[in-house]
């Protein structure tokens, strides 16, 4: 169950900085175009800046930067919001995880600070550490009464499963909205939106891009997405929410490689939660950026036509 | 990888291993800036500041903070 | 790999022979410790015990151990606390796998083995060399 | 060879805390009760891959054998295993410390390679880690043309970032040294479907893929030309 | 100086301490919260180390304490008030039929203990699939032997909610792998087919014959006993799907199992903080009654003239918990004579 005393720590700014993810801005654009018109709709005007670089999560945990090479990108990515004074939303687990993990470490390690603060100063920035990052599923969470008021397109009658990524729940054991093991904020967004939530057994499984796994080691990272999407093909959801463009793209795009391998016929359609809010608000069709995903397309325009488009 | 790690390393020891690592991660989180750490980060600065201009503004700025440590740095104190 | 515990593995055969369950193993790892020749097995006699009611019957059928062990040295019988017939365990994996037609694999262990396979005083009735 | 117990280096992990400040903590409190091996992905799908055995190995100071294992390189880096540890203990910056280390002692950089390339041509090129490059021919006969569907969903046609802002994280990466790494550890050249020829196209549809899934004896990789890190020859003990 | 003394909880501790006054004539007055005595020891069936009939046991000693005459049971009753020193407290007790002041010479609280909801365990899904029930539910299922029948696989998890510090209590509670060893017992003497799995970090059989029974659970009953702690439970279609490590040997194994039983963590009785406010006495940080000095004091509370017995003051078997009790006797005795 969500813990609601940390949800209501996060506040209802009227204006936040929204910290676009790589794989969602080359790969999934809908999810970009979603998430600052769904929060614009929400009230929350969306400001973001072309100044803010990838997070350096992928290249920190992937080992070629050392921590002490990220740590400054982070805190430069952070200082951007704060100059603005403003929270910072992230749409993908990962950057929620690394920009929580090291801004928490940098807040806690003043010696760090002051020398991250030094290679800062040299560009005429500064990590002062005020602003937090949040999730948009939490600001979904948060907006849970906005949300219901402004659904013009009910999702009547789809049938939709959650996949709520690990890094967001497992790196924030005590900073996250839920805990770990039954989270179940995403299914009230879904009854929200009026959709039917599917469960399956292997919910709160890793979706098997192993952050670099699927790089290095692709056998083991496809054993571990093909227990996955068979535990979800016997569920059979129309819809298969994501909370993480990279979940998302591994998702979709591994069920295409299984296809033509005739692994078995997967015609599960990704969809990341800030797309599902965004169809549930009816935002234009162009917008979701259905073009961009790779499988299950054509159930996609079926449940386009089955709630209108 | 290697396929037996007690051929890998032959007659070294854990303990030797360990010293090299522990010294690997000490000069990579060490927090004081001697003057060969300052001597690396010199292209660096340059290349920043030949980007374009308020780069170069910025990094004037910054100078007044730069100086007593490349002066500790020399001197060493 | 994850494995699927289940109770029909070649585990109740040798519960069967030896008339005692194989849960009574207290997994303490004593017989490994007491047996001359365990750094020339693959497994360990309690790994053994472990893969059967763990029901990898495959890996144990095709270990070295079964084939090397259970020649009437009784050293681990000897030392195990619960008193389980490891002997006559192996004896029934061995049976188990020549039934299964898994080819035996028993390179010459080291020389202490070889005390025991020539001298007919210690081998059992009806059991060839 | 029997391991030698006198020469594990026993007080490694004591002496590391301090200089890690903060990334390693706790791994002593480890009960060994197997929670995380029991939630694993990869230890599910590894055949001798077990995060217990190694918390198990770096408290006991068997040094040598973390840093040269292959286990160290297939952590699916879930986290899940940190949000079931009853003592908290956060693996997954134990293996990514764990990494440098095996890295400075030569081990994985061939994995690193893969991904130094997305660092070195992405990250430090234009400030975006995942380009549009494409290294798919099927998604790409799928999906097209990646500007035309944000310009559809009213982005601009490519995402940029601002000329001060890789400025900066490549004055970052030169001052923390990560610039030097890189070049120490090379690495190759990304395959892109939309600007490659259609004889390396026709060489990757018609590629064998990898084997079918659930033996893990795959050596081939999937797009990508040239073998895979040396690290799978011990997947399958 | 009062002659009389006060005991707070019926269980088995609290009953043994009034028998025990009782018998040295002095005279106890006896509250209880619930309906009827007997505490945690009635809701069980059988006892261990030695499988004896509880239910016997228990209604033997709660009748002979209802017959002693100078003893005054009062059921439906908490304390409400209490003021005084030792030789005369002056306590209110709340009844069904309104308060009473009485005045005592010492107080022996024996407020047992309380089975930890395992609620903040969602990774075995408590609450979600009814299949996964506490040791206590599993007690009572036996007691109405609703225990599933035919080849059945059944689950025991040891150290749910003790030994955690991230969603529990760090301690150990001491008596869980000698009880889930009995409930691995009584499943298969009522249903032979099924199979007994138990999974445990340590096995902590700290009593007389403990060892030898839960010996006999692994040989004579078969229960598999496998060394790695229970990581998750999964419900697919109808079954419990148990996932673990086999540390023995390092591989991850599943159980698909059809019942689920989880050896929750003994914590405070509900309330016991505000009762030792009440009474003045200290509480350690689970909120469990500090005694003075474990080793040699282990009954006398933080005030004089207050004593402690039973497993409120720590997790403990049964056989403990009455020693304790007699033990508070005396030191109540020697106080109020």
């Amino acid at each position: 169950m969500p813990r609601l005393d940390k949800v209501a720590q996060i506040p209802k700014p009227d204006k936040i900085f929204v910290f676009k993810s790589c794989v969602a801005s080359n790969k999934y654009p809908g999810i970009e175009a979603c998430s600052s018109d769904s929060l614009r709709i929400l009230g929350i005007e969306p400001v973001d800046s072309d100044e803010q670089t990838c997070c350096g999560g992928f290249v920190t945990f992937a080992n070629v930067a050392a921590p002490t090479a990220s740590m400054p990108a982070v805190a430069r990515n952070l200082s951007l919001a704060e100059e603005k004074g403003l929270d910072t939303c992230v749409v993908c687990n990962g950057c929620w995880t690394f920009l929580n993990e090291f801004g928490h470490f940098m807040n806690h390690n003043a010696e760090v600070k002051a020398s991250v603060n030094m290679m800062l100063n040299m560009m005429g920035k500064e990590y002062k550490g005020t602003g937090s990052v949040y999730h948009i599923a939490e600001m979904y969470y948060r907006l849970k009464e906005e949300l219901a008021e402004n659904v013009k397109r009910p999702l009547k009658g789809i049938k939709v499963a959650t996949h709520y990524g690990c890094h967001y729940l497992g790196g924030g054991k005590y900073t996250a909205i839920d805990d770990a093991q039954m989270p179940s904020y995403l299914e009230e967004i879904i009854e929200i939106l009026g959709g039917e939530v599917v469960p399956y057994t292997a919910n709160r499984e890793c979706c098997g891009t192993g952050f670099t796994q699927v790089i290095n080691g692709k056998d083991l990272s496809l054993e571990h997405t093909k227990t996955k999407l068979d535990s979800v093909k016997e569920a059979d959801p129309d819809i298969l929410v994501v909370q993480c463009p990279y979940c998302h793209s591994q998702l979709d795009r591994i069920q295409q490689q299984f296809n033509y391998r005739d692994e078995g016929d997967f015609q599960t359609p990704i969809l990341h939660i800030a797309q599902l809010v965004g169809m549930g608000l009816g935002l234009d069709v162009a917008k979701l950026g259905f073009a961009a995903h790779v499988s299950g397309r054509a159930r996609l325009e079926n449940v386009l036509d089955r709630i209108g488009r | 990888m290697a396929d037996n790690y007690l051929e890998a390393y032959g007659k070294e020891t854990s303990q030797d291993a360990g010293e090299r690592t522990l010294k690997y991660f000490e000069d990579l989180f060490s927090m004081e800036m001697p003057l060969s750490r300052m001597m690396k980060m010199m292209p660096g600065m340059v290349k920043f500041m030949m980007s374009s201009k308020d780069t170069r503004e910025d990094l004037f700025k910054f100078m007044p903070q730069m100086t007593p440590m490349i002066k500790q740095a020399v001197t060493g104190k | 790999m994850r494995l699927r515990i289940h109770e029909n593995g070649i585990r109740t055969i040798v519960e069967e022979s030896i008339q005692k369950s194989l849960t009574a193993c207290l997994q303490c790892s004593k017989c490994g410790g007491g047996c001359a020749h365990v750094d020339e097995f693959d497994l360990s006699p309690r790994q053994v015990i472990e893969y059967l009611l763990d029901c990898l019957d495959e890996q144990v059928l095709d270990s070295r151990t079964i084939w090397l062990c259970g020649k009437n040295c009784t050293e681990c019988e000897v030392i195990c606390p619960v008193g389980l017939p490891l002997n006559g365990i192996m004896v029934t994996l061995r049976e188990e796998a020549t039934r299964r037609g898994v080819e035996p694999k028993y390179e010459q262990p080291s020389l202490i083995y070889h005390k025991f396979e020539h001298c007919s005083k210690h081998r059992r009735e009806g059991e060839e060399g | 060879m029997l391991e030698q117990v006198k020469d594990w280096d026993d007080d490694f992990y004591e002496r590391w805390k301090p200089i890690a400040m903060g990334f390693v903590n706790e791994a002593e409190r480890c009960l060994q009760c197997g929670k995380c091996t029991g939630q694993c992905p990869a230890a599910a799908v590894t055949p001798g891959y077990n995060p217990r055995k190694l918390i198990r190995d770096l408290v006991d100071g068997n040094i040598k054998r973390i840093l040269s294992s292959v286990e160290l390189w297939q952590c699916f880096f879930c986290s899940g295993c940190y949000s079931t540890c009853p003592m908290d203990i956060n693996f997954p910056f134990f293996i990514f410390m764990l990494r440098l280390g095996a890295m400075n002692e030569g081990y994985g950089w061939e994995d690193v390679k893969q991904l130094e390339a997305y660092a070195e041509k992405d990250y430090l090129k234009d400030g975006i880690t995942v380009s549009i490059r494409e290294r798919n021919p099927f998604v790409v006969d799928t999906v097209g043309d990646i500007g035309k569907i944000r310009e559809a969903a009213g982005l601009p046609t490519k995402r940029v970032v601002s000329k001060r802002g890789v400025a900066e994280i490549n004055m970052i990466s030169d001052l923390s040294g990560m610039t030097s790494f890189m070049k120490k550890i090379g690495g190759v050249d990304l395959l892109d479907c939309n600007t490659c020829d259609d004889a390396q196209a026709r060489r990757c549809k018609t590629k064998p893929l990898p084997s079918k899934v659930g033996k893990i004896t795959t050596k081939t990789r999937f797009y990508n030309y040239g073998e895979p890190s040396g690290g799978k020859t011990n997947a399958k003990t | 100086m009062s002659k009389k003394t006060l005991v707070i909880g019926g269980g088995i501790a609290g009953i043994t301490a009034a028998q025990k006054i009782a018998q040295n004539g002095g005279d106890v007055i006896l509250i209880e919260k619930e309906d009827a005595l007997g505490g945690n020891f009635a809701k069980l069936t059988y006892t261990f180390p030695v499988l004896g009939d509880a239910k016997a046991l228990v209604s033997q000693e709660v009748q002979k304490v209802q017959t002693t005459p100078s003893i005054e049971i009062l059921t439906n009753t908490t304390l409400t008030a209490c003021q005084g020193s030792v030789g005369d407290f002056s306590v209110e007790l709340k009844t069904l039929s309104g308060t009473r002041q009485e005045i005592v010479g010492a107080i022996i609280v024996a407020a047992g203990f309380h089975y930890m909801e395992p609620t903040a365990y969602t990774e075995y899904s408590y609450g979600r699939s009814p299949k996964v029930v506490t040791s206590l539910e599993f007690e009572k299922m036996a007691a109405e032997n609703r225990l599933p029948q035919g080849n059945v696989r059944v689950v025991f998890v040891h150290c749910v909610g003790s030994r955690d510090k991230a969603k529990g209590y760090v301690y150990c509670s001491k008596i869980c792998c000698s009880y889930s060893a009995k409930h691995a017992i009584m499943m298969k003497k009522a249903n032979p087919q099924s199979k007994s799995y138990v999974f445990y970090i340590d096995i902590r059989a700290l009593g007389k014959g403990y060892e030898e029974f839960i010996r006999s659970a692994m040989e004579e009953h078969n229960v598999r006993y496998i060394r790695g702690r229970v990581a998750k439970v999964l419900e697919s279609e109808g079954k419990l799907l148990v996932r673990a490590e086999d540390s023995l040997m390092g591989n991850p194994v599943e159980v698909e199992a059809d019942l689920v039983v989880l050896a929750s963590a003994m914590e405070p009785p509900v309330g016991s903080r505000d009762l030792a406010a009440m009474l003045g006495i200290a509480t350690d940080e689970y909120g469990f009654f500090q005694d003075v000095e474990s080793n040699v004091r282990p009954c006398h509370s933080s005030k004089p003239g207050i004593f402690l017995a039973g497993s409120c003051t720590q997790p403990m078997e049964i056989a403990s918990a009455v020693a304790m009790g007699g033990l508070s006797a005396s030191e109540a005795l020697a106080v109020t004579r």
